[in-house]
């Protein structure tokens, strides 16, 4: 990729350092640490699922009997692995019969520690073993059907009903979507479990379900073949039940997964160590099942201001990036988030997304970067927010990004009606065929306003960052450097799901995944 | 020309034409026989002359189209009343001086994005410091003490913490209306109130980009603020509403 | 998801949640009263939940709406006909070797762009050699003597030079249609054609953006063809129509 | 303004020298002819107006007289101004008897030239007087008012109702339109007379009457003044009719005429020699009167293929130059046309527009170029061709054209309604503001696609034109080279129209039109 913007390496160098720091720093904090979240998903991954007579997850239910018993600083792993060693039963069958209560999972006889992880062994094997199926799979479908032309089109459905979502879905892809995210219903983020089998009502989304997974991907796969192209699926690992969800769709073979190290802490006030410790191991399954991220710096730009915050995006770009390979994400599975999202009305304004899409792309030069379509500015004018969709699908293809979101012409209206998309993609379509080539053939005046524009984002984040690597996140964050939105430490929802761990503490599949990963070379 | 308020009609280019577009998909496969269903469709919204000027294909056995027709139909002007909330324009100082005068003690309001809902950025125009569009916010008013509890607090919780800082004011706001679930919330909180004996205590507001005063009133709210609110609108009406009230009750509301 | 075929209603993201959107404008201030007023247009239109999701000043005391709501009318299905040109695709080839076979003679083909219309590109794509989307006009065919006319052709012309080259067919292109000046022109081909006791002697093809069959039908046409419509389909049309009258009228048509 | 494509200056002397020769063929073949529209258009400007009882202008009245004496080659100055001596009234006075039989215009005593000459001056000083005031109070409007940023927004009124028009078109200036088109009804062209007084009924637009010219003048003098912009008015200066309407123009001041060497020919099937000759005559009146011409070339893409023909546009505007200047007009009046007609589905069709669009500005940089939206491709998807007529925007501000005629969302529909009109503009003004420095921010690959396709275009403009020069443009036109249609020397409507003039014709508008200016330096 030819480079346009004249930044200079050094700056670039210096921001990577400094959000190595802060990023280390983070680690440091997540360590000696688990939660109550990462704990159901070593249950999940063990093959724990259901609910129990009360709905609630078998994963809840084990880990709060736990909990209840203080005795979480083991680890739900000890505990488990105890209770198959004296049972001779699956993870599935212990946990169920501790719903019925007709098993205690806390008093079980002691084993060697050597012992319970050889009970836990095959269990594990197995958890990992259709993970790495799930992503064999996928990779022979990209062999055998491939994918669009970049930029890939990402749609959304949202409709709160999982069979009205796989028509839409297959819908699109037929109109020619690359990738379907499904969005999650509004009350889901702040749940401590994850619910459980098909849903069909949801607000402003669908509840993300292991079933509603199964569900989208048999349609996405059937889709898929007929359309000759292999559709990506995305739902959010966010919220209280992160790694939960990553770990559902590792299991179900989800492709691409919103996972952010702040957004839920910023956008969703859950407590800042709660997110770290999740995000952490919820991207060592990502990492592991070959999924990609999508992080959110998008979101800043919905309430600071795009135009003064677009530093912020930068800088959050660079944490994400130091944490996720840190978590053994790959440099090709960190869709770095940003966004389209200056007022219309700004004189120029398409030079300064331009400037700032390019500067990402040259940055970030391996990323599968995610562009976030035009909304806060957004009317019900439906025809001039298809424009603005446009222009921000020539920014696209101009600067060569690979994960484009379209932006849908009632974004300040609904959540997209199934024409709504069409119209999306179709925009797209045209867009970037009628200038597929205009990124090749451009360059911009050495010293105009593209490349001051993007020098000058660039000097501020590498202010930001090395303020930040002083100070640390957690600092920075309740200063409010980020989205205008002030969090402290103590604050936020799930701190209370914090567990510091004990030294007989294990997560075998922590442990088997770190194991297994070469270390990314640029993570120190 | 002259117009006849009392039969207004839509204009295309003629007077009276009463020329519409219109668009929607229909779960019918694409070709001539869905064209004919939309324009039937058309009709039966009244449409004359109804055209399907494009229809296109959206796989699944959709199809979606456009079409443009004569809408015979037409609007009374003279018979339309618009509720809004009536308010003569004040600003800051004007506002600070009026509560002080006559209401004589600072008013104190709650907002809140009640039930799931996480937009902040409408009640944060409302209420924070900074404000929207070049006015200040509630926050930045000597004569208000505001408190923005943020996203996603549920009803019980707002008021909950509505008395306990002795408020004259709720501040709700909603955005996602998505299978009504708005509406459902907004019920909830009056009848919880109203449940406690404790609706009179409160000036009860709501507002969001789908709300309208009218609304607001059906739903047993005191107003209802639409897109596009800008904070000395809601002040002075929380204003010169509690001014009344006092005067008029000859008891102060919210104490 | 079972669809009841006799009651289709328009889908937006669940089914019949019938949602359409409508756009318009009205002589009224832009303002909350016009607003409402496109509320009420809307709710006349049989919209349930209509709302007005933006609306815009045109100046001149003029406003532009755009409003979404529900549509409870729903459309049977199962009760449409479309009345379509049939015919079974036959290519160049076949076409001609139908003629030559069949009807043992080319046929004579007379077109125009009639009345003030100049639009000749969409005749010209019936027509001329070089057609249309890779197919051939009907100047190509060995088995046709294509006449075209051109453009802005009086109907009495029209008439005169069809008579006098003894056509079989004659072919009328119609694309403004702003004020339905093409149904003046359409009926008036036909009303002279009748007082001349003409009207049997031709097979009579309308075609055009905005032509249907059915219309064409209505209008005393034999056919109407729409928009992208091939030459061959035409061409299949005229050699189908003409050997079909000629069994059945035991009369060769057109001579 | 910066040159990007790299384009000989070699060639492009060429492809004036040759439309120069080409040029000089035509004008050859008009000067020793005059037509009847012509010779109305005299009567007009000595200030004759009004109908008969049957409804026939009074300068068709009058020239068909002289005309059924074939005493025209006099030229009807000849016979007014013995008229005018004989009976000491006015023209308009004359005329008015001889329509009511009161006075036979052929039956008037023999005059020297001279005084016939002399007699006739003060009512040609009066016409010319009354025109240069128009083109002062222009002059004045554009100093106080001013106009807005260029590209300039030209749209269209169209009801066929001169009063629905009105309020259309200042409807439109509020919303930000600069130049209002009245497009004529389908009928007018090939009218040989203007039609009289304010018209209600048009189809597909409205007729072209000196009163609906005066009313719709007077709509935008009061909307200039209240939006703070002079409104420029535009009407269509072609058909049999063409130099009368050149001459209702420069009275009722409008500021733009569609007024084309060719396009009555191709377009209308009108004759040749007699189109030559009126557009002549017609661009002396608009070059008085300081009304921009505008140009067809868009016409050509309607008919033949927009790739393949590109050059044919270019060429015309070379020959549209070279006639125009001959003609008495400045650089500064040659509105050549050109548009972005490119199938959307086309890859890379953006970079061939934009190569277009920056050769016409390279190649002509004084003319006020106007640039043409898509209308061939699009279709009655609404959102599409907004969208695409987006692209058309950006194509214009990026490089520079000086009018943009606005494409309407519903092209393929109808003539624009109210909001179709008001979209199109805010359209226009998001991306011109969004991008307005675009233009000078980037520049292009040496050697790419888009300095490859211009020098191509000019390359084949070059070698048609060297082939029109030795052929002769009649010739060209015969053979179809100009949007695939062909038109014969002696075929198409309106030749009887055209008369040789006898020695002792003059045309007293001509000759002091002539004598006044000073040629244009670039003709020969
Ligand atoms: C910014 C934004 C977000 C941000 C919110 C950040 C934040 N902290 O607020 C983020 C990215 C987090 C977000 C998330 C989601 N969003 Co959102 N979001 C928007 C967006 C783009 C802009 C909203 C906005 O900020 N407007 C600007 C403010 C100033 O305007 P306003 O809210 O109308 O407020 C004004 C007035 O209404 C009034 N007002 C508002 N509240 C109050 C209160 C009182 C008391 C008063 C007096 C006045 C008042 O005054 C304000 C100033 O004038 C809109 C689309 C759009 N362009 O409108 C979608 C939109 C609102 N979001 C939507 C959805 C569905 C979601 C999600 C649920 C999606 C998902 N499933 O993940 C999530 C979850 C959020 C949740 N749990 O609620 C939908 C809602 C659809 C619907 N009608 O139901 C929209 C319309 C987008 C779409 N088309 O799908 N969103
Ligand atoms: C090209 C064009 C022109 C060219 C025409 C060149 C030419 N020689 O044809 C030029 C620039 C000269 C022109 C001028 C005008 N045009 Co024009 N033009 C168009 C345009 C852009 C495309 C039309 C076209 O060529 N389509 C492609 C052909 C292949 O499609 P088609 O015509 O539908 O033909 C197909 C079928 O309908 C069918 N068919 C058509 N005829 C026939 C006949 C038979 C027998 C059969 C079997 C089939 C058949 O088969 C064809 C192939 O599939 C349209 C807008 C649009 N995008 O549609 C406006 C449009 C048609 N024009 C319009 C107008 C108003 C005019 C003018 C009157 C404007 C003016 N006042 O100056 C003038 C005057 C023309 C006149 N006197 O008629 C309006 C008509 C509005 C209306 N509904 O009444 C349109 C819709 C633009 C608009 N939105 O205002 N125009
Ligand atoms: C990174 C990221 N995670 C999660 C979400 C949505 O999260 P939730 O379901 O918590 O509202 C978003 C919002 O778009 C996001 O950008
Ligand atoms: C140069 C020129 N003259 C005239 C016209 C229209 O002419 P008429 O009124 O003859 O249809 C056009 C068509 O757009 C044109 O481009």
């Amino acid at each position: 990729m030819e480079k346009k913007l004249n930044l200079e390496q050094e700056k670039i160098d210096r921001a990577r350092q400094a959000a190595g720091t802060i990023a280390r720093g983070v680690v440091e904090e997540i360590t000696p640490r688990t939660t109550v979240a990462v704990e159901r998903t070593i249950l999940r991954l063990l093959g724990v699922d259901g609910v129990d007579v009360a709905e609630i997850p078998l994963p809840n239910v084990v880990v709060e009997k736990i909990q209840e018993a203080q005795a979480l600083p083991c680890g739900v792993a000890h505990w488990m692995g105890r209770a198959i060693l004296a049972t001779g039963k699956s993870p599935q069958e212990i946990a169920r019969e501790v719903a019925d209560g007709n098993l205690n999972i806390m008093d079980q006889p002691l084993y060697s520690d050597e012992d319970i992880r050889r009970a836990l062994e095959p269990h594990v094997r197995e958890g990992l073993e259709w993970i790495r199926d799930q992503r064999r799979r996928r990779e022979k479908f990209l062999e055998t059907l491939g994918t669009g032309p970049k930029p890939l089109l990402y749609v959304i459905v949202a409709t709160g009903d999982i069979y009205e979502d796989v028509i839409q879905a297959k819908s699109a892809a037929e109109q020619g979507a690359d990738i379907v995210a499904v969005i999650r219903s509004t009350a889901q983020s702040l749940l401590d479990y994850v619910p459980y089998g098909a849903t069909r009502e949801g607000f402003g989304g669908t509840f993300a379900t292991q079933e509603n997974f199964r569900i989208m991907r048999q349609g996405l796969d059937e889709i898929g073949e007929e359309v000759g192209r292999y559709i990506y699926l995305v739902n959010y690992c966010s919220g209280l039940a992160m790694p939960e969800i990553a770990a559902m769709g590792a299991l179900e073979r989800l492709d691409m997964m919103l996972n952010d190290a702040m957004y839920g802490i910023l956008f969703r006030d859950i407590n800042m160590k709660r997110t770290f410790i999740d995000q952490h191991f919820s991207r060592m399954i990502n990492g592991y099942a070959g999924i990609i991220i999508n992080t959110g710096e998008d979101n800043y730009l919905t309430t600071a201001d795009p135009y003064e915050a677009a530093h912020t995006v930068l800088a959050s770009q660079f944490i994400n990036e130091q944490l996720g390979l840190r978590s053994g994400l790959k440099d090709e599975q960190l869709g770095l988030g940003h966004a389209f999202e200056l007022d219309p009305e700004k004189e120029d304004g398409f030079l300064l997304e331009v400037a700032q899409a390019q500067m990402a792309r040259e940055i970030f030069p391996r990323a599968p970067l995610k562009y976030m379509p035009p909304t806060r500015h957004m009317t019900g004018d439906i025809f001039k927010t298809h424009l603005v969709d446009g222009m921000f699908n020539l920014a696209g293809v101009v600067t060569g990004q690979e994960i484009q979101l379209l932006g849908m012409l009632t974004e300040a209206i609904h959540t997209p009606h199934i024409h709504d998309r069409s119209l999306a993609i179709d925009n797209a379509r045209y867009i970037m065929n009628n200038a597929r080539h205009l990124g090749d053939e451009i360059s911009f005046k050495p010293g105009g306003k593209v490349q001051k524009r993007a020098q000058q984002v660039l000097d501020e984040a590498v202010e930001m960052l090395e303020k930040i690597a002083d100070l640390g996140l957690p600092r920075a964050i309740s200063e409010g450097w980020f989205g205008g939105i002030s969090r402290s430490p103590q604050g936020g929802k799930g701190l209370s799901g914090v567990v510091e761990k004990e030294e007989n503490y294990f997560n075998p599949f922590m442990e088997e995944m770190a194991s297994e990963r070469e270390g990314s070379s640029r993570a120190d | 020309m002259q117009i006849d308020e009392k039969r207004i009609r839509a204009y295309g280019d003629t007077f009276n034409d009463g020329i519409v577009q219109v668009s929607f998909s229909l779960p019918v496969e694409h070709g001539p026989k869905g064209d004919e269903a939309a324009r039937i469709l058309a009709g039966q919204m009244g449409l004359e002359d109804a055209e399907v000027a494009f229809s296109r294909d959206l796989g699944q056995s959709f199809s979606f189209y456009i079409v443009y027709g004569r809408c015979p139909a037409y609007v009374d002007l003279t018979q339309i009343q618009v509720s809004q909330v009536e308010v003569e324009a004040m600003d800051y100082y004007e506002i600070n001086r009026f509560i002080e005068e006559r209401i004589g003690r600072p008013l104190v309001v709650v907002g809140a994005c009640t039930g799931t809902d996480a937009h902040t950025v409408g009640l944060d125009a409302i209420m924070n410091m900074k404000g929207y569009a070049g006015e200040y916010g509630l926050e930045r008013y000597p004569q208000f003490h505001a408190y923005n509890l943020g996203s996603q607090v549920p009803n019980a919780d707002l008021i909950s913490r509505a008395v306990e800082v002795e408020a004259d004011v709720i501040l709700v706001s909603q955005v996602v209306t998505q299978k009504n679930v708005h509406l459902e919330n907004l019920t909830n909180l009056v009848e919880l109130l109203e449940a406690e004996g404790l609706r009179e205590k409160f000036l009860l507001i709501v507002g969001g980009p789908r709300i309208s005063h009218e609304m607001a009133l059906e739903l047993g709210f005191d107003a209802g603020f639409g897109p596009g609110t800008l904070p000395p609108e809601v002040a002075t009406y929380v204003a010169q509403e509690i001014y009344r009230r006092q005067r008029s009750d000859s008891g102060k509301p919210g104490q």
